[in-house]
């Protein structure tokens, strides 16, 4: 296993450099900017607020809306304005990836509203998403079970390697995105292209895991950084 | 929590299910090959009371100019009211747009369309295999009755000709089969208390956590997974649920194949 | 008139093979199945039910709301989903050939919901689907004045013709569908497209008429066969 | 029954419209040729309080792959707010594309257009023909004042010239027509109380059960029909409407020659 | 300048031949059809009248709703029909062009529709519909605290020349169109398309105040034409 | 009127601002260089709590016909909720295409695109050059923000490379800028009680009657100019305004040149 050179020198088990910040955006409740290697995602969440029209309203919980966009200049050719199937894919599985670490039941009628914008497209770019929305989430004030955490892992010329870059992902037997919450030890996306084995993608996962709990660092020193300026303010 | 869902919940922990089924039993399989005879290849699936058809139809393309000598392949899906009083008219929504990813997904990763075969001028001209799936009756668990409906259509499609002076297609059937090389077969659990079910009824996706639909090959491995629903799920349970997919997996490769 | 050989080895005033089966669809109110040679119609009916929003009800009277869809795989060349201005006005004479059969002041404010998909496509598929829906809605125990039958006729070589298939609507003089209610004998869907003599047109739609008599038995055939199944139940 | 459908009625029922006209009688048909300079062709025509535009614009086109030396007919509506309280902005609904599709048959099925005579280049590039209809003014019947503008239009339009080089239209008109054999009309009957009314106003189309429209050429012969609305009608009726539409699409063709 | 010619034989200072109508539409409230050379636009107003939906109501004044659009027909290559970036554009910059004429407190929960039609297109369509739109609102007897009169004008070698026709807007460093109420001598839109110093700029658009004033002779005129008229009827 | 309008309003007639500043002052402009690296030039420009992120992508394309030698340019701008809570999704509104119509006009009217450059094959195949902005925070003046952007990401755009036998760009950047000679610079101005302030708060847009955009380039030329809202103004004001856009203009010219 320690025979495979990644491509930008990294161990296989090493994510792409990291940095994440919340509270970036001053019009939203909540805001993190996340930037896993070349891939930059920036994430606002409004709410809990009033839902209109109120047919859609729910009158016993809170109904979180989520919205991925990429920005046109964010990938190598350009991105077309306006939803695409893709897009609205990632939507929905980034919703459901956030929904288990919500107390949506304590803000009936009400609406959370989150949106992501990917700036900078290598890779990732649905985890570095998934990552910056939960950091969005907590800066928000908004109560979670756990933040929820995500990175991919893949397998490479028989090597298990964890947060596949732009190039990598070409050469991958498989590209498997996660979410996790650590302290509860739940997923709460698995996703997976590629064509391996059963026992490859249990070892893929777990790989994915201990790069959740990296993030998981990165997220929890975000929140110390804003909380601790705060105090001084 | 409703009474229904304590009921299915209740049902399960003694590993039982509302219709008699056993947690890792799949409703009544049927499979109708080329019930659409304008298509290049089509079948009929029903899960139990959950119907659907696939149809495949061939254009010629442009390739994309990062596979230029590659074919390419589209899955689409309609929700249509006629399958159910919870569809509504309109563009594709995201539950439509996520089913036709789930079977587009496990169909390319799979690579069993070989897309080079589908070259007919590198660079230029290629042929698209675009697959339809039109849900007649929805009791449930539609991504794996379309998965299964797809990769039968696709099994029995024929190639038709493309007149190359003409730019145009000739939609003549001829006897050679669109390139396939593999089965992939989607496999959906429902996620209750907890626990797996595979192929949810209606009532019990109304009732269940989530879903976790796991596509494998012939060779049995896996070639696409999605976990679908506000759930969390233990690792465990995703093995549990990887072992199940095989296995079942290969019992419905087996019906498809009979069913030809 | 003998001389003149179809295609199909079909008598002039012959229809394609027909099948008609009613009660199709577990979820609608009310279905049919209708297939007319390599034709095939499935309709679907849902209501009468509440009408929103609200602004579009009738106070005096139900709507009849009609969407006529041919399924991608429905023909040769693939149909693109979503409304055309073909498909469109489909939907419209369909409508209007329905609407004279039904008694919608019996149900104001509600809305009738009918659905036809052309499953498979040769020639004929808004009478097969006009059909079709005049069955379902039979299905669904909603009161009708008579059945609405429908087909088209054409002139081919100087002979008329009934139920023009795909390769005979390429050699015909005109094509002229038509929706009749046989024991009223009134018509509620006349189009033509073509070039003929008044006469030839006259002509044309009494084998028309002819044909939807045809139409008639098997539809009522299609409803008493559910009906007898039900009995026995 | 309102009021208005009762007077209309009763009036009716004495072989009188509520304006004076014979139930066979058409408005005051007035036709201007060529408002609209930079159009291919034009007309404004007069029916009544209806007024409409019909303008006629050619592009060049890959023609359809079935018949790649044909020239294609577009014939289009918007229903402006401006022509009626009653329209709205947005993409064309039921009714305007009812209407194109009932004005484009009439001349599309007539073959009054030689459409091979506008091919360029076979299976590469062919002559599209337009025909946008504005209307100016609705008081009725604006299937017969369309029909009537779009013809007229057509029978005038001149023929562009079309740079192979720079492959673009010069939008330069020539002395050549845009070849046209025929002169498709078609006539409107409104149906009340199981009678027809040629040309209906406003008025008469509310309260009326349903219309049907003939088209019919020169030679007399019928190239296109279409009943709507939600009535029936007797085959009586139908054969009376086809005898009347071809004498009045006779008086009509003859008006739109005078006014060339 | 004067050594420059115009294509079309004008004066440097001279605008293409003007025809003005109002009342020219029986449906609508108030209208009236401007030809400036062969760019002829025609402008229709509702209202005021109740708007809905209500959540769009201003509580203390009207809303003034406006769309431009170009007939098909009205240029050289086809016009797609539909909205498009430049015909929002133009429908914005002409509401506003007008806003500052009219009352809208006086008449609160209403809206004023106003529809400009370009049927032929030959430069100035903007400017064209303003002055048909201006009109339009005095025809439907809206009260204005000034006509709003509009035209372009521009530098071509040297020489400012009002109203550009559509060969000379090739030609021309600039392209400058206003709306300016006269009696109140104030701008209600400024554009400008080019490239030209500032004294340029301030002579182009002093000739186009000009400009503007013959515009509302033509207009007083127009108006009066209807009202005597309505005197004798 | 309501208070707020009031407040500015007499803090104004002492030539002072909410915020302290000056009428003809702008916020502090932040302008940083490059940080989207997958776009072919990039800046982040803050104006006061403004901010916006403008990147320029290349594409291929057929030229235009009227213009067969010469590139594209496209300015595109989507409002997203991120930027302010009263930005809706969905397709660009009139605000939005407003702003993104000043952008582009600012830059293609001052002609320093040097578009023949951005030829391939005449009548074939030109570059496009897409700008698109991204606004993050809006705290007022959008326009110019975005227009400074616009500008600068321009100026440090790299050319990539176009492999015309496989008709595709590769996207790696050249040592070869976008051909560019000027630097044209949006100047905004808020109308209020008869008064100029140069670049508006976005408190001080709800308050202000409307706003005049002028665009003025390296020479001193205006290359545009915009009114927006229900104002009107007088020709002194127009004057004044074209004066400071000169002056400002300047000034903000130099910042950019410093970031580079």
């Amino acid at each position: 296993m320690t025979t495979y050179k990644r491509n930008d020198g990294r161990k296989l088990d090493e994510t792409r450099p990291i940095k994440m910040k919340v509270g970036v955006l001053k019009h939203a409740d909540g805001s993190a900017l996340v930037s896993i290697g070349k891939t930059v995602a920036l994430a606002a969440v409004y709410g809990p607020r009033e839902l209109n029209p109120r047919h859609m309203q729910e009158s016993d919980r809170a109904i979180l809306q989520c919205n991925y966009t990429m920005a046109p200049f964010s990938t190598k050719e350009r991105v077309r304005p306006g939803p695409s199937r893709r897009s609205t894919e990632i939507s929905k599985v980034t919703r459901e990836a956030l929904e288990p670490a919500l107390f949506l039941k304590d803000f009936p009628k009400t609406t959370i509203d989150l949106y992501i914008v990917i700036l900078q497209a290598n890779a990732g770019t649905r985890t570095a998403g998934i990552n910056a929305a939960s950091l969005a989430l907590a800066d928000a004030g908004i109560q979670m079970r756990d933040l929820v955490t995500s990175i991919a892992a893949g397998k490479i010329e028989g090597h298990y390697v964890i947060d596949l870059n732009g190039e990598e992902e070409e050469l991958t037997d498989c590209d498997l995105p996660i979410a996790y919450m650590p302290r509860e030890k739940k997923f709460t996306l698995i996703q997976m292209d590629g064509k391996i084995t059963k026992e490859d993608m249990k070892n893929v996962i777990k790989l994915a895991v201990k790069g959740c709990e990296t993030l998981y660092e990165h997220q929890r020193k975000a929140l110390l950084e804003k909380w601790s300026k705060e105090g001084f303010e | 929590m409703n009474i229904q869902t304590s009921y299915i919940i209740s049902h399960l922990s003694k590993g039982m299910r509302l219709d008699g089924r056993k947690p890792d039993e799949h409703r009544k399989i049927e499979i109708e090959i080329g019930p659409i005879e304008q298509a290049e290849g089509s079948a009929r699936v029903k899960l139990g009371g959950t119907e659907v058809i696939a149809g495949v139809k061939l254009e010629v393309k442009e390739p994309f100019s990062d596979t230029p000598n590659e074919g390419v392949l589209m899955v689409n899906t309609e929700l249509s009211p006629v399958a159910s009083p919870e569809f509504e008219l309109g563009p594709p929504r995201e539950t439509a747009i996520e089913l036709a990813r789930i079977v587009d997904r496990g169909i390319r990763e799979s690579h069993c369309i070989n897309t080079e075969k589908l070259c007919i001028k590198v660079g230029e001209k290629v042929w698209m295999v675009m697959v339809d799936i039109q849900p007649l009756s929805h009791e449930g668990n539609l991504i794996d009755a379309s998965g299964i409906a797809a990769i039968a259509a696709l099994m029995t499609a024929k190639m038709v000709k493309y007149d190359e002076a003409g730019d145009k297609v000739i939609y003549e059937k001829t006897d050679e089969s669109v390139p396939l090389d593999d089965i992939p077969v989607p496999v959906t659990f429902g996620i209750i208390d907890g626990k797996l079910i595979v192929d949810p009824t209606l009532e019990e996706e109304e009732s269940m956590d989530g879903r976790l639909t796991i596509t494998t090959n012939e060779a049995g491995d896996v070639c696409a997974m999605q976990k679908g629903g506000a759930c969390s799920l233990t690792f465990e349970l995703i093995e549990q649920a990887a072992e199940m997919s095989i296995k079942k997996g290969k019992e419905i490769r087996e019906l498809i194949r009979q069913s030809l």
